[in-house]
């Protein structure tokens, strides 16, 4: 168990770190699909397994593509590599950390509830359920947000094209 | 689950928040920006499914799924613009984008 | 007949006069003088049917009394000023005869014998200043009568300027006194007032009778035509500052009367020594009348408050009979093209000439030298006389002042005689035009006022030392004896003032032609003393300091408030700077320094700006950052 | 509770949420009619008949109150405030509009029903969804201009708008896992002692501060303002931006903390760096839209006073600024609008006006009344927040409060620079502009519109009333 | 005549919407209806000052006023602070009723010297009306809100008027105007909500001034009278009292926030200057009066020489400044500042003098001050220029004029005779009769005199006296003497402010009860 839990840690660690580090957008991108597996892993880990299928499926494979896709369309990839510059690295890393010593303060200040974390097999069936009742506002929403953003980007997307 | 281990998993979306900060503010392509959010909005999800799992509604595992949809979203109407912006300034990267100003 | 109307009728009788003059379409003087005329004739009648003391009030401001108050004095001393007013107005039917203002000019006279009439009618020390005010304004107005000359208006507003201040002190003793006692009658005074205010008056009262060192604006008041100078400069209007004093003295704080007396005799002596070495004929007597006014104020100073007001309206009849006897002198050079019709260096020999006025300006000037049998010998000696008994006392250094008095007296009969020998003996200098006999209307006025200079109109004795109307009228409350040696002293040291003018300027020394060739005394200290002791200079540079620091102020206004108080404007300004650097170094500024230094950014600086999205956002997360920081100190 | 029940009472609830349905189902409508028409007219009276259909349905009789599984809440003042919104929407078909009409009406109805939902909202998810969907459409919106400043800013924007939502849901993350509660309804003070929570709360706090633009979350209102069209900024410088300060009035009415908890003090204090960031940042700006923005940045300021302050249950105060700045916002921009149409685009375009007196008298008034000065009806509205917060430092002697009453009269002074600077190159500069631009002239209707507009300012400034009973008029809800 | 007061409040503002509708080309409909508009209002304010009961001697506030016309204007029912209630709530008393006919009397002789406006005739005299309407509603309105209102609301016509029809550096000005008085504005606005929350009547917080002024406080308010409330570690009443003393200080203008004043008097147009001196500068005083001292006694004692203080500058400074200008219309305005200097002197005073003197020469200084810029606007007609420098000499060329000139300068410099002096000498007596102050205040003011006669008779001097000279050639064909309208402007003033020398009762008369019970109503606060 610590084991699978180390290897998702250094997973995740390795994928950011490749991405703060790396120039190259494609590395990024690649060094991104590697993070979000580890985090699908995290949520396998915290038993929300429905969430780590989703992260994979819409994340890992429809968040990468599309940024690849960003990519080649923004970039004539003709062999040579897709870099970014990169600024205000100091001041940005010095906030970066700020923030991350202040959160990680705060955590370890916290006295969480002690409560046992519950086992659920049912859980795509329960959730299921809740968008239907419990979150159907959520549910109905949603689905115009997606109605919203696909009109939205396709017709932007069109204009662009078009002009 | 004990009390430590949520912890860890906070620390680690803490560790998400924080690189997800540097990179958008360091990076000066715009997707590699995209990225960067993509990491700040992981972190959040990290931290609601770390308290999902004491919840018998599961309430925290359901935001983290409509999350992910919307970032989805998010990046396809950032991709929708940023083809308009390579169109028209043929520049992708965000710090050369200085049309809107003021004087 | 109301009594009230009738006084009020008087008062405002020559003001209607001049201005029906002035209005009429044929601008005829002659309303003015009749006005006058009946004005003074009232006054007489009004001198004849009443007794004792009258006053009427009525409410002017809430709970504030104006009342007007009708005694002997203030009758007597308006039938003087209506008298020569008509004099004076009779003898302008000449003087002014060309000029074309004629009609303006009694309507400003009219104005003048109004307030003057006023002023001494009024109870109330407030309506006495509203009219010491308005003398002012008329003389103002009648100093700048010519105002196209050049130098005039200046000279005008110089003379209402330091009337201004002393008037602003008197204001503020008027109304000390208000505060002490709540009440500004004049009949009503009594009991001591305490020292700030009683000193405050007597300025008010040193600058209107021009006493030293209020004194200069006299000699500038010269510029104006001659009658008026007559009228307002020496006869009426700078005794009111005397008659003030007489109203108050016997309340006025002892250290106040003691200033008074020594600014009087300070004043005296200056205006004589000043007079000694002027060429100009109207200066010499504007400096006499200015030391007769000083004799007036010491002796209200030392007590003799009776002798004072008599000297003052005997002096009234001789210096107005000077005055009046100098423009027909003017007039008549004038008139001949004379190169200046007021240096005494060019006259000489008038007497045939100009006989009446010689025959006026001897007695005039007898009165004034005070030779006996004349009435400012009269007049003075009592002063004199009070100054004496003053300074036994209060021994010592008060002898200072009938020291000094005594002295001037001597003076004045020197420049008297002086005056008389240049203008009128010797020979005829200059004189190329042909000579016209002196007119009625100048000869009338001047033979009364020569008249009344004469001892046997005040009293039958020529060393008494009062005149027999204020006996009959009971203004003189008492006869003072005092066997003294002072007139016998004056009598001298006058007679030898007069030999020696005439052994230093009689017909045949060379003084004339010696003096001639330079425009002013040569020597430094007979050019102080020429000058007057420049006070006119000090006025000026006090105005002209007072000036330069307004403009200072004017300069602080623009340049120094103006700035600073625009700190909405200053702040809009400074505040959008200032946002602009935050943009610059806060914003960017540790982000850029930072940076800088830590090389990675160097070739990257330029490429900084507040437009870039990411430096916003940084910026935005160092304060998020900062509150969390805050919390967790918290 | 059985599966049935549940489905019996959402079916029941629906009703509750009709007129949003309405307004999703005209959305809809409107884009199958942009296939078929791009005339303008038919677009615009769909639009028009959708929003008017809707608020119908809002101020129908209901009950206040949580519902639909308590995703939800509703009381008068939300439903008011979206009887506003719709409204507001409404007037948005005053500004021409000749291209892609369809689709900008679609966004403009998805941009309203996020906002109403996001007053509504009870539950975090709902809050989370409502304020994502109106700034997707924002993001969109101001992309809309299809011009290359637009992309620029809408793509600035939208990393503003995902680093909030960022900060936001982690907020939420946080508010949800400690107090282990989904909805606003049942929060306590309780809940919120230990510092992580606290913290969520003010990343929640934050995410909202973004759509209502308040400091240091404004930076993007200046670009976008001047990017995006003009009848799109008119709306959402309004309706987000209300909509968020009502959710934050709820949450802070529901969180209860004491005036002097930190975070109050906290909000108050950005609030009055909002407001001087906002009056001068404005100060330097030589653009009108950007400089009205930053006007708008300091009118959030004011409004969080209003919202923060104890005496938040002053409703009216609260209403009637949001009211005002409502109306003073859409005629200014309408003028903006009017003037961009036929001039140049920098301050110098109003020296026009020496020869169109009622178009810049009337913009005159408008700014005026933006100002705070009577007699119009920004005076009141400022009247009411100075009462207000005055009323707030009586009750509780808080200091802050006082110190914002005292930033905010100064910034009303300050504010005076920046938007008398118009009639100032209205009226008094010197005109330097081609006889070409000088010929120009506006149409009667604008001018109509334009007249109407300061009119009712005025009318509204003599007779406040006329507010207050919008607001009863505007709802029928039972409490 | 009931409601007599609406009346001359909303009459201009009727005939200037009449005027919205009709076409601008008609220039000469304009004035007339303006004359028409103005004569009225001044027609009734003399009735109404016929009407007023000069022997109502009050014992509080709420039964000092005459002619009240009261009616709900807002009435919002707001759930915790009970009811938002605004009232549109008209009255005079011996203070306001001098006030109002003067304002209307000035009000006709600006209308008479607008008569050559030839530029955008419509809009001048609409700005114009409403500019009158809301300077008389500033003197009516006996509700804070009201009074507010019409306060501000002077703003916008006059910064139009000065902006537009204004001299040179007319935008500066205006701008500046603008901002200085809307800085003030809001000091008052603060104290106003002060008021509000503080004050109630019939239960109900209330913005009406008599209830302020007859400190109907509630218990839990900071203002209340000897309650020591305090604001931030100062105390409320205090602080409320120097707010409203910067406020109207402003508007009055003392020194050191007067820097406005010259600015905005030299820029603006001849009659809007006559307005500015004539009204503008009286609404503050007037608001310091009614407002600040009415409201506020207990610490006007204690501060009295505060307020003196900034008098004695004003007049000194003031004064100063005068006589240092080169610009005739600019001269005039710093004696404004001089001037207004003695009404704070008088208010400092707290004697019923002092009162009714500052009363008194707010009247004489609205009489005496318009007249002195028509003076200056006739020569500026003439030449296009005011500089004392390029003229000499005018009285030979134009008697008339120096006639009236002399007449108005030796007004302004306190002559006796003339209601500049009653005015400066009832200061004066207050001064140097109220326990208050000190011996220096009096002492100090009395300077100022010299000052004025100092600068009056030194530009008599280079003006009109000396030789006649004018610096260009080409303004010879202008140097005629007066018109015939211009001596109908100026006559009226001239009659009015020797009438008023000679006997200032017209006026008193009808303030003395009030000041007397004003006077009463504040020596209850007397240590």
């Amino acid at each position: 168990m610590l084991a699978i839990q180390i290897l998702i840690g250094l997973m995740i660690v390795l994928g950011v770190g490749i991405i703060v580090f790396s120039r190259n957008i494609i590395h990024a991108a690649y060094a991104l699909s590697l993070a979000l597996l580890g985090i699908a892993g995290v949520y396998v880990l915290l038993n929300a397994e429905l969430l780590a299928v989703v992260q994979i499926l819409i994340y890992a494979g429809g968040v990468v593509i599309l940024l690849a896709f960003g990519v080649m369309m923004t970039h004539r990839l003709r062999g040579e590599k897709v870099l970014s510059g990169a600024k205000n690295q100091f001041p940005a890393a010095t906030t970066a950390i700020a923030i991350f010593v202040i959160l990680a303060h705060s955590i370890s200040e916290t006295n969480f509830p002690g409560s046992k974390a519950l086992e659920m097999n049912n859980q795509v069936e329960h959730i299921g359920v809740a968008f239907l009742t419990e979150h159907i506002v959520a549910f109905e929403l949603i689905a115009f947000i997606l109605l919203v953003a696909l009109v939205g980007a396709a017709y932007l997307a069109k204009l662009a094209a078009n002009e | 689950m004990n009390e430590e281990l949520i912890r860890y998993y906070l620390y680690l979306a803490a560790f998400l928040f924080s690189a997800g900060i540097f990179v958008v503010l360091t990076k000066r392509n715009l997707i590699f920006i995209l990225i960067g959010v993509e990491l700040l909005l992981n972190s959040a999800n990290v931290i609601l499914a770390t308290f999902s799992q004491f919840d018998p509604h599961l309430n925290g595992q359901i935001f983290a799924i409509f999350s992910v949809v919307l970032t989805v979203c998010e990046v396809s109407i950032a991709l929708a613009i940023l083809l308009n912006i390579y169109r028209n300034h043929k520049v992708s990267n965000l710090d050369e984008l200085r049309e809107v100003s003021n004087e | 007949m109301n009594s009230l109307w009738f006084f009020l009728i008087i008062a405002i009788l020559p003001f209607i006069g001049g201005l029906m003059g002035y209005f009429s379409s044929g601008k005829r003087t002659v309303f003015a003088i009749t006005s006058t005329l009946i004005s003074f004739l009232l006054t007489v009648y009004g001198i004849a049917s009443f007794s004792g003391k009258l006053s009427f009030s009525s409410e002017w401001l809430n709970d504030f009394e104006i009342a007007i108050l009708i005694d002997k004095t203030s009758l007597l001393l308006i039938a003087l000023v209506t008298f020569i007013s008509i004099l004076v107005q009779v003898f302008s039917l000449e003087y002014m005869r060309e000029d074309p203002g004629k009609d303006r000019f009694y309507a400003k006279l009219g104005l003048f014998v109004f307030s003057m009439i006023g002023l001494l009618l009024a109870d109330n020390l407030l309506l006495l200043f509203v009219f010491w005010e308005l003398v002012g304004l008329s003389s103002y107005l009648l100093i700048g009568f010519w105002y196209e000359k050049k130098g005039v208006s200046q000279s005008a507003r110089m003379a209402f300027m330091v009337n201004r201040v002393a008037d602003a002190a008197l204001l503020a003793g008027i109304l000390l006194l208000y505060a002490e006692t709540n009440d500004l009658s004049i009949a009503s005074l009594s009991g001591n007032i305490s020292f700030l205010p009683s000193l405050l008056i007597a300025i008010g009262a040193f600058g209107k009778s021009a006493q030293f060192p209020f004194s200069g604006w006299l000699t500038k008041a010269m510029v104006g035509p001659t009658p008026v100078s007559a009228l307002i400069h020496a006869a009426t209007m700078v005794a009111a500052g005397v008659y003030l004093l007489f109203r108050t003295a016997p309340y006025l704080h002892p250290h106040a009367m003691t200033v008074i007396a020594f600014v009087g005799i300070v004043t005296a002596f200056y205006g004589a020594v000043c007079a000694i070495i002027q060429f100009d004929v109207k200066k010499i007597l504007a400096y006499s009348t200015i030391s007769q006014l000083g004799y007036m104020a010491m002796g209200v100073g030392v007590g003799a408050m009776e002798a004072s007001l008599f000297h003052l309206f005997t002096h009234a009849f001789f210096k107005a009979g000077l005055f009046l006897g100098a423009a027909s002198i003017m007039h008549f050079l004038h008139k001949i093209h004379a190169k200046d019709a007021q240096d005494l260096r060019y006259m000489g020999g008038l007497k045939t000439r100009l006989p009446w006025t010689y025959r006026s300006f001897l007695i005039c000037g007898s009165a004034l030298a005070g030779l006996p049998f004349f009435s400012g010998f009269m007049s003075k000696d009592g002063i004199l006389l009070g100054s004496w008994i003053f300074a036994n006392d209060h021994g010592g250094w008060a002898y200072l002042i009938p020291d000094l008095g005594l002295i001037t007296a001597m003076l004045t009969a020197f420049y008297v005689g002086r005056m008389i020998i240049l203008i009128f003996w010797g020979e005829a200098k200059f004189m190329n035009g042909t000579a016209t006999p002196e007119k009625n209307v100048v000869i009338i006025p001047l033979a009364l006022l020569a008249m009344f200079s004469i001892w046997i109109f005040h009293d039958w004795n020529p060393m008494s030392h009062q005149g027999w109307m204020f006996s009959l009228l009971a203004i003189t409350k008492g006869h003072v004896s005092v066997g003294s040696l002072i007139p016998y002293l004056s009598i001298l040291l006058a007679m030898a003032g007069i030999i020696l003018a005439y052994s230093l300027f009689k017909p045949g020394t060379n003084y004339n032609s010696r003096i001639t060739e330079t425009h002013e005394p040569v020597s430094k200290s007979r050019n102080v003393v020429f000058h007057g002791f420049y006070l006119t200079y000090l006025y000026e540079n006090v105005g002209k300091f007072f000036k330069s620091i307004s403009q200072v102020f004017i300069q602080i206004d623009q340049k120094g408030i103006d700035p600073l108080l625009h700190f909405s404007a200053v702040s809009s300004v400074v505040f959008s700077k200032v946002l602009a650097l935050i943009d610059r170094f806060i914003v960017d500024g540790p982000v850029n320094l930072v940076a800088y230094l830590s090389a990675y950014m160097g070739r990257r600086f330029a490429g900084l700006s507040s437009r870039d999205g990411q430096t916003q956002l940084g910026w935005l997360l160092l304060i998020v950052t900062l509150v969390l920081i805050y919390i967790q100190l918290f | 509770m059985k599966l049935n029940d549940q489905l019996h009472d959402i079916l029941h609830d629906l009703s509750f949420i009709g007129s949003e349905t309405v307004l999703v189902l005209g959305a809809m409508v409107l884009l199958v009619s942009g296939l078929i028409t791009r005339n303008q007219l038919p677009l615009k009276l769909i639009f028009s008949i959708t929003l008017v259909f809707s608020l119908y349905l809002n101020i129908q009789v209901v009950q206040g109150g949580l519902f639909l599984s308590d995703s939800l809440f509703m009381n008068a003042e939300i439903a008011s405030f979206a009887s506003l919104f719709i409204i507001a929407g409404l007037s948005i078909v005053v500004f021409p509009r000749k291209k892609h009409a369809a689709e900008f009406y679609f966004f403009i109805l998805a941009l309203i029903v996020g906002s109403i939902f996001m007053m509504k909202a009870n539950s975090l998810l709902i809050i989370y969804l409502s304020i994502e969907l109106a700034s997707f459409v924002s993001y969109i919106l101001t992309s809309f201009s299809f011009r290359k400043e637009g992309h620029e800013a809408a793509i600035k924007y939208l990393l503003f708008g995902a680093l909030s939502s960022a900060i936001m849901l982690i907020g939420l993350g946080l508010i949800y896992g400690i107090t282990q509660s989904f909805y606003l309804s049942v929060w306590t003070p309780e809940l919120f002692s230990s510092l992580l929570v606290q913290i969520g709360v003010l990343f929640l706090v934050f995410g909202v501060f973004f759509k209502c633009a308040i400091f240091p979350f404004h930076m993007w209102t200046p670009a976008t303002y001047q990017s995006a069209p003009v009848d799109a900024v008119a709306l959402f410088s309004i309706v987000p931006k209300l909509g968020g300060l009502v959710l934050l009035k709820r949450m802070f009415l529901n969180l209860a903390f004491d005036f002097s908890h930190w975070l109050i003090l906290l909000v108050l204090f950005l609030g009055m760096a909002t407001i001087m960031v906002g009056t001068f940042g404005a100060l330097r700006q030589l653009n009108t839209r950007r400089m009205i923005s930053f006007g708008s940045v300091a009118h959030s300021g004011f409004l969080l006073g209003l919202v923060i302050t104890p005496s938040a249950d002053y409703k009216e105060a609260f209403w009637w600024y949001s009211s005002t700045y409502t109306l003073m916002n859409l005629a200014a921009f309408y003028i903006i609008n009017r003037y961009e149409d036929v001039s140049i685009y920098t301050n110098s375009q109003y020296s026009l006006s020496k020869k169109e007196t009622l178009m810049a008298g009337g913009f005159t008034l408008i700014l005026v009344s933006l100002v705070g000065i009577p007699p119009l009806a920004g005076f009141t509205a400022k009247l009411f927040l100075f009462t207000s917060l005055w009323e707030t430092f009586i009750d509780t002697g808080s200091k802050t409060s006082l110190t914002y009453l005292l930033v905010s009269v100064f910034a009303t002074v300050a504010s005076l620079f920046f938007y008398m600077r118009i009639p100032y190159y209205a009226f008094l500069h010197k005109n330097n502009l081609s006889n070409s631009e000088l010929s120009i002239v506006f149409s009667p209707r604008s001018k109509i519109i334009a007249t109407i507009f300061a009119i009712l300012l005025l009318i509204l400034f003599f007779t406040p009333k006329l507010i207050m009973s919008l607001q009863s008029l505007l709802n029928n809800v039972h409490e | 005549m009931p409601n007599i007061l609406s009346y001359i409040f909303v009459f201009p503002l009727f005939i200037a919407l009449l005027m919205l509708v009709i076409p601008a080309q008609k220039e000469q409909t304009f004035r007339s209806m303006a004359l028409a508009a103005v004569s009225v209002q001044f027609i009734l304010s003399v009735l109404l000052m016929i009407d007023f009961d000069q022997s109502i001697d009050p014992n509080a506030w709420s039964d000092a006023f005459q002619f009240v016309e009261k009616l709900d204007w807002i009435n919002l029912s707001l759930d915790t602070v009970g009811n938002f209630k605004i009232q549109y709530f008209l009255g005079v008393d011996g203070i306001s009723l001098p006030l109002v006919v003067l304002s209307s009397f000035v009000m006709l002789i600006g209308v008479i010297s607008s008569w050559n406006i030839r530029k955008k005739v419509k809009g001048y005299f609409i700005l114009y009306l409403i500019l009158s309407s809301s300077i008389m509603g500033c003197f009516i309105a006996l509700d804070f809100f009201l009074f507010y209102v019409c306060f501000e609301f002077m703003l916008l016509p006059m910064f139009f008027l000065i902006g537009i029809w204004g001299g040179k550096r007319r935008s500066y000005a205006s701008i500046k105007f603008f901002l200085y008085t809307l800085l003030g504005s809001l000091f008052i606005l603060v104290v106003m909500i002060m008021l509000y929350m503080g004050v109630r009547e019939e239960g109900v917080h209330t913005f009406s001034l008599v209830a302020m002024m007859d400190g109907n406080y509630t218990s839990d308010s900071v203002l209340g009278l000897g309650k020591e409330g305090t604001i931030l570690g100062f105390s409320a009443r205090a602080l409320a009292f120097i707010f409203l003393l910067i406020g109207f200080g402003i508007k009055l203008p003392s020194v050191p926030v007067h820097t406005w004043l010259p600015d905005a008097h030299v820029e603006a147009p001849t009659p809007i200057s006559v307005v500015l001196a004539g009204l503008l500068l009286k609404v503050g005083a007037y608001g310091l009066f009614r407002i600040l001292y009415g409201i506020f006694p207990d610490v006007a004692l204690e501060y009295a020489g505060l307020v003196a203080f900034f008098g004695v500058v004003s007049i000194l400074y003031g004064g100063t400044n005068a006589l240092a200008q080169n610009d005739l219309k600019r001269m005039v305005a710093y004696s404004s500042v001089s001037h207004m200097g003695f009404v704070l002197v008088g208010l400092a005073s707290m004697t019923s003098t002092g009162f009714l003197g500052a009363l008194f020469h707010m009247v004489s200084h609205g009489l005496i001050s318009p007249a002195l810029f028509l003076i200056a606007g006739v020569i500026y007609d003439r030449t296009n220029n005011r500089t004392i420098d390029c003229f000499s000499g005018l009285a030979s060329k134009m008697p008339t004029y120096t006639f009236f000139v002399a007449l108005f300068f030796f007004a302004g410099l306190g002559l006796p005779g003339m209601s500049g002096f009653v005015g400066e000498l009832m200061v004066l007596m207050g001064a140097f009769t109220s326990n208050n102050l000190k011996l220096w205040v009096g002492l100090l003011s009395i300077i100022g005199i010299i000052i004025s006669a100092a600068y009056f008779l030194w530009t008599i001097q280079r003006m009109f006296y000396g030789t006649y000279f004018i610096r260009k050639p080409a303004w010879e064909s202008n140097m005629f003497d007066l018109t015939i309208r211009e001596r109908w402007m100026l006559i009226p003033l001239a009659v009015l402010v020797v009438v008023l020398g000679i006997f200032p009762r017209l006026i008193l008369d009808y303030s003395i009860e009030t000041i007397d019970f004003f006077i009463q109503h504040l020596s209850k606060y007397a240590p």
